[in-house]
């Protein structure tokens, strides 16, 4: 269905997704709105999977699977790393990540 | 003649045993175990004397003892053994004489002294080791005796080490024949490279092809042989005080007077005399620039010591410099000898060598007799003393006279033979010797005037003449100084073992004699009695007279190196250096390891996102130099 | 140009622009709300690709599962009205850079090689398809990774079971 | 079976103090064990002596190979050499005299000595180990046991002088690893790599290869036998020591410097040490003298021992890398000479300070008087490390200076003759200390109520003072068996 | 399937048992009871290591998504043994009121996280290698927040989490890339060729990898997360995890990536050469014990990379050989601070100040296992440094060996400062003299017999040998 569309704009798309998403991770100082800049990126990751299967495998459907199981562990991180930020917040009343540097140097 | 053996093993036993047992011995058993020992000794000595000389027509030289001590190489090696020829076997019997002498002497001398098994130990420790060295079959075995001799000389020096002064002298002796030795060693390191021996035979083998290889190298404009004598005299002259190197004897005069007596003026001073003696053909036939060295060194030190004599109060050092200047005699006399029926020299510098041991030893026992009386070494504080001590009197006189060269006294014979060579050699050189002969009788004769003569003074106690025990030893030396004098000496003693027939140089003889009784009368004229002369006379040579008295400086100048230059300029920067310099180089890296540990320490910033940035961007960074390299 | 054509950067178009809209926003709950429609976008490349069971997933699970999770906690911990700092100047700008950075350098080295488009007919990926591969231990099953996810979101659970649960002796 | 007791015997002791109950079994304990060391290092020596007698001419003897890790060629060989037997000898003595030096050590006494008898195997391990990673082992056991001894039992800036001194061996012994593992790698001994020395001797490296390695061995070694300018953590690791440790590394561990300097680097690498030789002999030369001028200057008693070592320690590798066996004998001489010397040196200085309380020379004075039988040792110390004939110093001083003046380069015989200079200043500041400290007039009215040497104490030092007469006066026996084994190590 | 074949993967399956035991257990028991789970939990563990040791088969399951052979096997025992000591030393610290109501939660997640490692050395596909990573992870961010009062331990648990997160997210891009330059996700069938898009995709997947390694400059994360976990977690990271990952990646390196040595060489030369330094830098200057092993983990993590880049059998032996050293030395090290801090609350260098008074043979096992790591003889760990040597001095990269041995003359400096705090330096107030729980003592006591006995046993290194020339 997506013959029309050159290989190299997907993976442009995916990139500019994946590092948006790194962005996100890296300058975001809410912990949640961080956890949201990593899912960009698995989703980019997944998006990369999916096309390459279509594309240059199309007789394979293992890129399918892979995003099929990260989509499964991305959940379970999250559930988890949540977990751990509410922990936090109980502890120090924040869930800002500038605030959580009390162990350094 | 293998029981010449016995006689280097007699004094080493007693130093083992007095040392080992010397907290537990009583006095009286240990000094007459040493003095038993050393008699023995002497009596062995003798008989060696007596079968070398007379029982065999040619004075060959004589191996009865020798093992391998230490190889270096296949070549070189130490062998420790007994070399008899005429001038070891002269020493033999001087040495043991005169140290049976001075054992006897000190058993009276030293009575009641808390270290006295201690002293006896030493004592032998030195006659062994100057038995050693003059018996040596080797240059190797010869220099370790002669560092031997030089710590006994050490250890009995600072015998009252809780004298600051004894101490100080001590350690003075010891470093200033030390770094002669320095160069003795490095002249026996050059000679041994080139010859690939130690041994003396081979050595002093006049057709040692090795041997006069080594003129054929030359270093500096002389040959490398000429080099290795030189320093080796280097040795020699620093253990013989020959100027420069004499600053030590002086102050070795702190030692017990017995122990000057044998080691200070009649035995291990002249080691260097012997040492040049027993090189001398290779100087002779090898390095006659050496030898120029060697008589040039005696001549200065000759007059230059009889200068400072003349000047001396102490009644020790008075006859220390004599001493000086007597060695200087002989090294003159080295110096100026030729090989073979040439050699007068060599005899006679020899025959001075013995008729002085006699003399001196006798000369600083009557010292000894009078410290021992007076506890006093001034001799300003002196006078008078014949009615007091008659016997040391008589002797000290007989010595005196011995010295100063008069008729038929033994210094008589050996002094004219010794400026007869120099006569014959170079007028200047017979000058100095003249002079100095005149020198010398005045300074002793002042001594003597001083000393039994002038002024009665005020003592504490009444001096007493000494106990016999003091007293036959004295009197053996003075025999011994009457008449050894006419031995036929060349006969026996001569630098190609070939007897050499000396006579009477009857013009010499009487100008010798002359100045000799020309200063006599000087002295007596001034020191007789009372009397203002001499201050005048000092006066009138203001500044000589004081740069004299001060030892024309050469102290100070010593202390000058060692105190400012190399432990101010030298060592006190290079402890610096080490620890601010090196050291703290390897603290700086350790510093500096630090510093960056801290400086990074904001790599760790605690922020999450700060981690996450420096992943991403080393990620980033490491694809990149990837690309960049692999394509 | 094709419509796919046109239906595909209609979808990146969103994609992005929702995804810029996440990682900038200054309201925490619309963030989450533009995670969901670049989410939503991407089940909808899905769809174009013709994984429908992908897609279906991704929007069960991300976008109903992950997004409500998300939205959970930031109700627990954040006030709704509340406006995000803005991150410093400093910090956007480096980080731009590196980002930018590191998006032209995989982009250099993905769109430098040359892709061989395959040319095998395209494996279908229907519901029966995936869950015999799922199921299957051969070669191309999937059943190993798939028990083990089991255990993963098992011990996930009683991880977050674990943080969460309040000691009763201690308050 | 021999040369492993020799290893088993102090392991077993240490193992068996740290299970003492007592001060009094701990020393005891140690007492023993070291005396049959001592039994043992003299029965080796009997048994050596022995077969080279019978005309067994082998490079080592008493020798096995155990295999230990054959995938890396790795096995432990061992087997000794003339050299070698010397060295266990000199090692037994001194721990054995350390052990009585210390025997008044109360606080922690079961793992004083533990310590020290560790550190001791490890020294006899490598001298009886012939494999590069064997003695690299033992290397290290023997530096470490230093850290803990001069640290907790030290005195001084002790934390500081124990850090630098494990830092800067250890920073030396890395040098060493690279060294041992390029001599491995550029080996080729029937198509496999080898750690084994004796095969290694039998290569021929390449000339590159040596050029890279040599100076790594060397200076790895170098460090630890102190060789200028990286001899700073001995002065101050001394001065911090106790007594029976500064023996033992003075004694003892520096020496493994040396050892390792003729076994390894100039035994695999002789081209390049011949060519190389050149640099380190100026250096060498030049901490001959530097240490004794700076000797003079020191006041600690430690430091002007610490500085004297450094002196003569230089004049061990400089001898060594004259590259002649008269030279290198002499070295292997002075290292026993200087072993036996500088631990009787030690001895005492910690005998002096646990009457006085001080090692300043100028605050003491006079101590013949009151404690003659420790200043007479003390002198008779003083006069071996001068090189007085009859002691021990003099017999490898005089090797030293007699090989070294055979290299018929000029630039050898001047330096040898530079190096020869320090027997003076040697004089001088031996003289200077005898003289201060134990003659002239007592300088504390306290120092007259001192109470002279104890049972132990002088066990240890007339063990050590015998033995340095006795080299002194008949040294024939052992230079044979030293310059045998050079024979081959240097041919 | 035959049992045959479920026997292939007896490590997976006794670990799944065993932590459905301790589940049914934890309902099952009543609440008075829980404290014994303690005991039940270690047993389990013992169990598993043993079952671990006995003959096995090999091969491979699931069309190859599964692999196993001697080698891994080994790999999987010595991380067991490492769990296993790691559950010996938890056990003082579970009893506690605070926690005993949660320490089936801790040993089950553990058991998952080791679950995880397990699946990770075996794997034979991306999928179950990723599957395998998070599974180790995911379960131990939950426990380094397992402290629930202490904001330190959250802050811990958070770090851990994202940066665990973002690691895979790259790890997965790379992941993505290397499949779609080759097409298969399989590792026995997958082959490389040299190309930018490969470099750039090795490079991310190294990185996600690096991570769990803690290799500078991914390694930010490490001191932090180690310093706020509970100590028994702490540990668990810097072994388990840790030796898992470096054990995946030699596979993989000297499998998959083999076509490109020349490449992962490089990077792996500079990047050793910048953890062996950092982490000794950062290691110097620390005073918490934690933080203090986490640098010097980093540091020992460089020293490991030595033998990696030598890319043979020998240095793949080095590399398991020095991990089993490690496993020994650091759990050593660590038991020995959790129960001082279990004892004092103390945890600073500081606070050991005179502990060899109070507790010497606490402070000998510490001393033992410092100078383990430290690699002095005749502890294991300096033959395990010397191989690690002897590996990167055969590939002839001698500068980087020069680097590497300076670095232990720093790491010997700050191993020796805890050493000198614990026998040198005095105290007023020493740590006072306590007893160890009987676990704590059975785990030290096997962590000391192997740091004696490793290196000495020769064996133990050529059997590993064999396997890698095997492998």
């Amino acid at each position: 269905m997506m013959e029309h569309v050159p290989i190299a704009h997907v993976l442009m798309v995916t990139s500019t997704m994946f590092f948006i998403g790194a962005y996100g991770f890296l300058t975001r100082r809410n912990l949640v709105t961080m956890l949201i800049g990593v899912e960009l990126m698995l989703n980019a990751v997944n998006i990369n999977f999916v096309i390459f299967d279509r594309y240059v495998y199309p007789d394979q459907i293992e890129g399918h699977f892979f995003a099929l199981f990260i989509i499964a562990i991305a959940a379970a991180e999250a559930a988890v790393a949540i977990a751990i930020f509410i922990n936090l917040y109980r502890n120090i009343r924040s869930i800002d990540v500038e605030e959580v540097d009390k162990m350094k140097y | 003649m293998s029981y010449v053996l016995l006689i280097l093993a007699l004094p080493l036993s007693v130093f083992v045993v007095n040392g080992l047992l010397s907290g537990n011995l009583p006095h009286r058993l240990a000094g007459w175990l040493a003095t038993g020992s050393m008699g023995i000794a002497t009596v062995l000595a003798w008989l060696t004397a007596y079968n070398y000389f007379f029982q065999s027509s040619s004075y060959e030289k004589i191996i009865p003892f020798r093992i391998t001590w230490l190889r270096f190489t296949e070549t070189l090696q130490i062998d420790m053994g007994i070399l008899l020829d005429p001038i070891s076997v002269m020493m033999l019997v001087v040495i043991t004489t005169i140290s049976l002498m001075v054992f006897l002497y000190s058993m009276g001398y030293m009575q009641g002294e808390k270290g006295f098994v201690r002293y006896f130990s030493f004592l032998s420790l030195f006659s062994f080791s100057m038995l050693g060295l003059v018996v040596a079959t080797n240059l190797f075995q010869l220099y370790m005796f002669w560092e031997l001799v030089g710590v006994s000389s050490y250890l009995l020096i600072g015998y009252c080490y809780d004298k600051p002064e004894a101490v100080a002298a001590a350690k003075k002796a010891f470093i200033v024949t030390r770094f002669a030795d320095f160069g003795f060693l490095v002249g026996i390191l050059l000679l041994s490279y080139y010859t690939g021996t130690f041994d003396f035979t081979e050595i002093t083998n006049p057709e040692n092809a090795a041997v006069a290889g080594m003129t054929g190298i030359s270093f500096m404009g002389l040959s490398v042989l000429t080099w290795a004598l030189i320093l080796i005299f280097m040795g020699g002259a620093g253990k013989s005080a020959m100027f420069p190197l004499h600053i030590w004897l002086p102050d070795a005069m702190e030692g017990p007077t017995p122990v000057s007596a044998l080691i200070h003026a009649a035995t291990m001073v002249v080691a260097g005399v012997f040492l040049v003696a027993r090189m001398f053909p290779v100087f002779s036939f090898h390095a006659p620039e050496a030898l120029d060295a060697v008589a040039f060194i005696g001549a200065f030190t000759l007059l230059f010591a009889a200068i400072i004599a003349c000047t001396q109060t102490d009644i020790k050092r008075i006859l220390a410099f004599s001493t000086m200047s007597q060695i200087g005699y002989m090294m003159l006399a080295l110096g100026v000898s030729g090989y073979g029926s040439e050699g007068l020299g060599f005899t006679a510098s020899m025959f001075h060598l013995f008729t002085h041991a006699f003399f001196k030893a006798l000369l600083f026992l009557g010292a000894g007799s009078i410290i021992h009386a007076l506890h006093k070494n001034d001799i300003r504080e002196m006078g008078n003393l014949r009615k007091h001590q008659p016997v040391t009197h008589i002797v000290f006189l007989i010595a005196c006279l011995a010295i100063a060269g008069i008729p038929p006294f033994a210094g008589f014979f050996s002094k004219d033979e010794i400026l007869s060579a120099a006569f014959a050699s170079n007028p200047i050189y017979f000058g100095v010797a003249a002079l100095a002969a005149a020198l010398t009788a005045f300074y002793m004769f002042r001594l003597y005037f001083l000393v039994f003569w002038n002024n009665e003074r005020t003592y504490e106690h009444t001096p007493h003449e000494s106990p016999v025990i003091m007293l036959i030893p004295m009197i053996v030396l003075a025999i011994g100084s009457v008449f050894a004098g006419f031995i036929p000496f060349g006969n026996f003693v001569s630098s190609d073992n070939q007897p050499l027939h000396t006579h009477l140089n009857v013009t010499i003889a009487i100008i010798s004699v002359m100045v000799a009784l020309l200063g006599i009368t000087v002295a007596w004229i001034f020191y007789k009695k009372e009397s203002s002369l001499s201050e005048q006379l000092s006066n009138t040579f203001g500044a000589l007279y004081h740069a004299a008295v001060q030892k024309f400086f050469i102290d100070e100048l010593y202390l000058f190196i060692t105190k400012k230059i190399i432990f101010n300029l030298i060592s006190r920067p290079i402890a610096w250096f080490d620890k601010h310099i090196i050291d703290a180089f390897m603290d700086f890296t350790a510093t500096v390891t630090n510093w960056v540990s801290k400086e990074i320490k904001g790599l760790q910033s605690g922020q999450l996102q700060h981690y996450a940035y420096i992943f991403l961007s080393g990620v980033l960074l490491i694809v990149l130099v990837m690309i960049f390299t692999n394509t | 140009m094709a419509t796919s054509a046109i239906i595909f950067y209609t979808i990146a178009g969103i994609m992005i622009i929702f995804s810029l809209l996440a990682v900038t926003s200054r309201r925490i709950l619309r963030a989450a709300v533009y995670l969901l429609f670049a989410l939503a976008g991407t089940a909808a490349l899905y769809f174009m690709l013709d994984y429908q069971f992908l897609a279906a997933v991704q929007l069960i699970v991300y976008a109903g599962g992950i997004v409500v999770l998300i939205i959970f906690s930031i109700l627990l911990t954040t006030h709704i009205n509340e406006k995000l700092e803005k991150p410093a100047w400093g910090k956007v700008f480096i980080t731009a850079t590196l980002v930018l950075g590191g998006l032209m350098l995989t982009l250099f080295v993905l769109t430098n090689h040359e892709f061989v488009l395959g040319t095998e007919p395209t494996a279908e990926a229907t519901v029966s398809v995936i869950g015999e591969r799922l199921l299957g231990y051969q070669a191309g099953g999937y059943v190993l990774p798939f028990e083990v996810i089991s255990i993963l979101l098992l011990a996930a659970m009683i991880g977050a079971i674990v943080i969460a649960k309040r000691n009763s002796t201690k308050s | 079976m021999l040369l492993i007791s020799l290893i088993v015997i102090p392991a077993l002791t240490a193992l068996a103090v740290m299970f003492a109950r007592h001060a009094q079994q701990v020393k005891t304990l140690s007492a023993t064990g070291m005396s049959i060391q001592l039994v043992q290092s003299f029965y080796l020596l009997y048994e050596f002596l022995k077969e080279r007698s019978a005309g067994n001419s082998e490079t080592v003897l008493f020798g096995n190979r155990l295999e230990w890790y054959p995938s890396l060629h790795i096995s432990f060989d061992y087997g000794v050499d003339g050299i070698s037997v010397a060295m266990i000898l000199l090692t037994s003595i001194v721990i054995f005299t350390g052990v009585f030096a210390s025997w008044e050590v109360k606080d922690q006494a079961k793992e004083f000595f533990a310590s020290l008898i560790i550190l001791a195997t490890g020294v006899f391990g490598f001298f009886i180990s012939l494999d590069l990673f064997v003695m690299f082992l033992f290397f290290e056991l023997a530096v470490i046991p230093m850290y803990l001894l001069i640290g907790i039992w030290g005195s001084g800036k002790k934390e500081y002088s124990a850090m630098k001194l494990t830092l800067m061996l250890m920073a030396g012994s890395a040098l060493l690893v690279i060294g041992i593992l390029g001599i491995y790698f550029h080996s080729d001994v029937n198509g496999s790599h080898s750690f084994n020395i004796i095969d290694l001797a039998n290569q021929n490296f390449p000339m590159e290869m040596q050029r890279i390695f040599f100076p790594l061995t060397f200076i790895g070694f170098g460090v630890i036998g102190a060789l200028f300018p990286f001899h700073t953590w001995s002065p101050d690791g001394h001065s911090s020591a106790p007594t029976a440790v500064s023996m033992l590394h003075a004694g003892v561990l520096m020496k493994l410097g040396g050892y390792g300097c003729l076994k390894v680097a100039i035994y695999l690498m002789p081209e390049a040490a011949n060519e190389m030789a050149w640099i380190f002999l100026i250096l060498t030369s030049l901490s001959v003298i530097y240490g004794a001028l700076g000797v003079i200057a020191q006041t600690d008693l430690k430091y002007i021992n610490a500085y004297s070592s450094v002196s003569h320690c230089g004049l061990v590798l400089f001898a060594l890398l004259m590259l002649n066996k008269t030279a290198s004998n002499g070295a292997v001489l002075q290292m026993i000479s200087h072993g036996l010397m500088t631990a009787l040196f030690f001895a005492l200085i910690g005998m002096l300070y646990s009457r006085t309380h001080t090692r300043m020379v100028h605050e003491m004075g006079g101590l013949m008087k009151v404690l003659p039988f420790l200043s007479v040792c003390y002198v008779i110390a003083g006069l071996a490390s001068l090189g007085l004939p009859g002691l021990s110093g003099f017999v490898a001083e005089m090797t030293i200076f007699v090989g070294a003046f055979q290299h018929p380069d000029m630039f050898h015989r001047v330096i040898t003759i530079i190096a020869i200079s320090s027997i003076v200043v040697t004089a001088v500041y031996i003289l200077r200390v005898v003289g201060s400290l134990l003659m002239g007039p007592v300088k504390n009215e306290a120092y007259n109520n001192l109470k002279d040497a104890t049972w132990y104490e002088r066990l240890a030092t007339v063990t050590l003072i015998a033995a340095i007469v006795s080299i002194g006066i008949a040294p024939l026996w052992l230079s044979d068996i030293i310059m045998e084994s050079l024979g081959v190590i240097l041919d | 399937m035959s049992l045959n074949e479920l026997m292939i993967m007896r490590h997976e399956w006794a670990l799944v048992a065993v932590a459905l035991v301790l589940l049914i257990a934890e309902i099952a028991m009543p609440v008075e009871k829980k404290k014994q789970i303690n005991g039940l939990a270690a047993a389990l563990a013992a169990v598993v290591v043993v079952l671990g040791f006995l003959p096995a088969q090999y091969g491979s399951l699931f069309g190859g998504m599964y692999v196993t052979d001697p080698l891994r096997i080994l790999m999987k025992n010595i991380l067991n043994i490492g769990v296993l000591l790691i559950i010996l030393q938890s056990v003082s610290w579970l009893r506690q009121d605070l926690y005993h109501d949660r320490s089936s939660e801790f040993y089950l997640l553990t058991f998952a996280s080791l679950i995880g490692v397990n699946y990770m050395i075996s794997s034979g596909h991306f999928l179950m290698f990723y599957l395998g990573l998070e599974l180790t992870t995911i379960p131990i961010a939950a426990l380094a927040s397992y402290e629930q009062f202490k904001s330190k331990s959250a802050e811990a648990g958070i770090k851990l989490i994202l940066s665990s997160a973002f690691s895979s997210a790259i790890l997965l891009f790379g992941i993505s890339v290397l499949y779609a330059a080759n097409g298969n996700l399989y590792f026995e069938s997958f082959e490389l060729s040299s190309s930018l898009i490969n470099t750039l995709g090795f490079i991310f997947f190294f990185s996600g990898l690096a991570f769990k390694i803690s290799i500078v400059p991914f390694h930010l994360w490490t001191a932090d997360v180690y310093e706020g976990s509970p100590t028994n977690v702490t540990s668990y990271l810097s072994v388990i995890s840790k030796g898992s990952a470096i054990f995946i990646l030699v596979i993989v390196l000297f499998t998959l990536f083999n076509s490109i040595q020349l490449l992962w060489q490089d990077v792996l030369y500079a990047t050793s050469i910048l953890t062996m330094t950092i982490g000794n830098l950062f290691a110097i200057r620390q005073q918490n014990l934690k933080r203090f092993l986490a640098f010097s983990s980093i540091a020992q993590a460089g020293f490991i990379m030595l033998g990696v880049i030598n890319a043979s059998a020998l240095g793949m032996a080095t590399v398991i050989y020095f991990m089993l050293v490690y496993v020994f030395s650091n759990l050593a090290a660590f038991g020995v601070i959790q129960t001082v801090g279990h004892a004092s609350g103390k945890i600073t260098i500081d606070d050991y100040n005179g502990l060899y008074k109070t507790n010497p043979q606490l402070s000998l096992v510490m001393m033992l296992a410092l100078f383990s790591l430290a690699g002095i003889p005749p502890l294991a760990g300096f033959f395990g440094k010397f191989f690690l040597f002897t590996a990167v001095a055969e590939s002839g990269f001698y500068v980087l060996l020069t680097i590497a041995v300076l670095n232990t003359v720093i790491s010997l400096y700050y191993y020796l400062l805890v050493v000198k705090a614990m026998f040198i330096n005095t105290n007023a107030t020493p740590i006072a003299a306590f007893k160890s729980d009987y676990a704590m003592r059975i785990s030290l006591v096997i962590c000391v017999v192997g740091i004696l006995v490793t290196g000495f046993y020769s064996p133990v290194f050529e059997y590993i040998k064999n396997l890698c020339e095997t492998f």
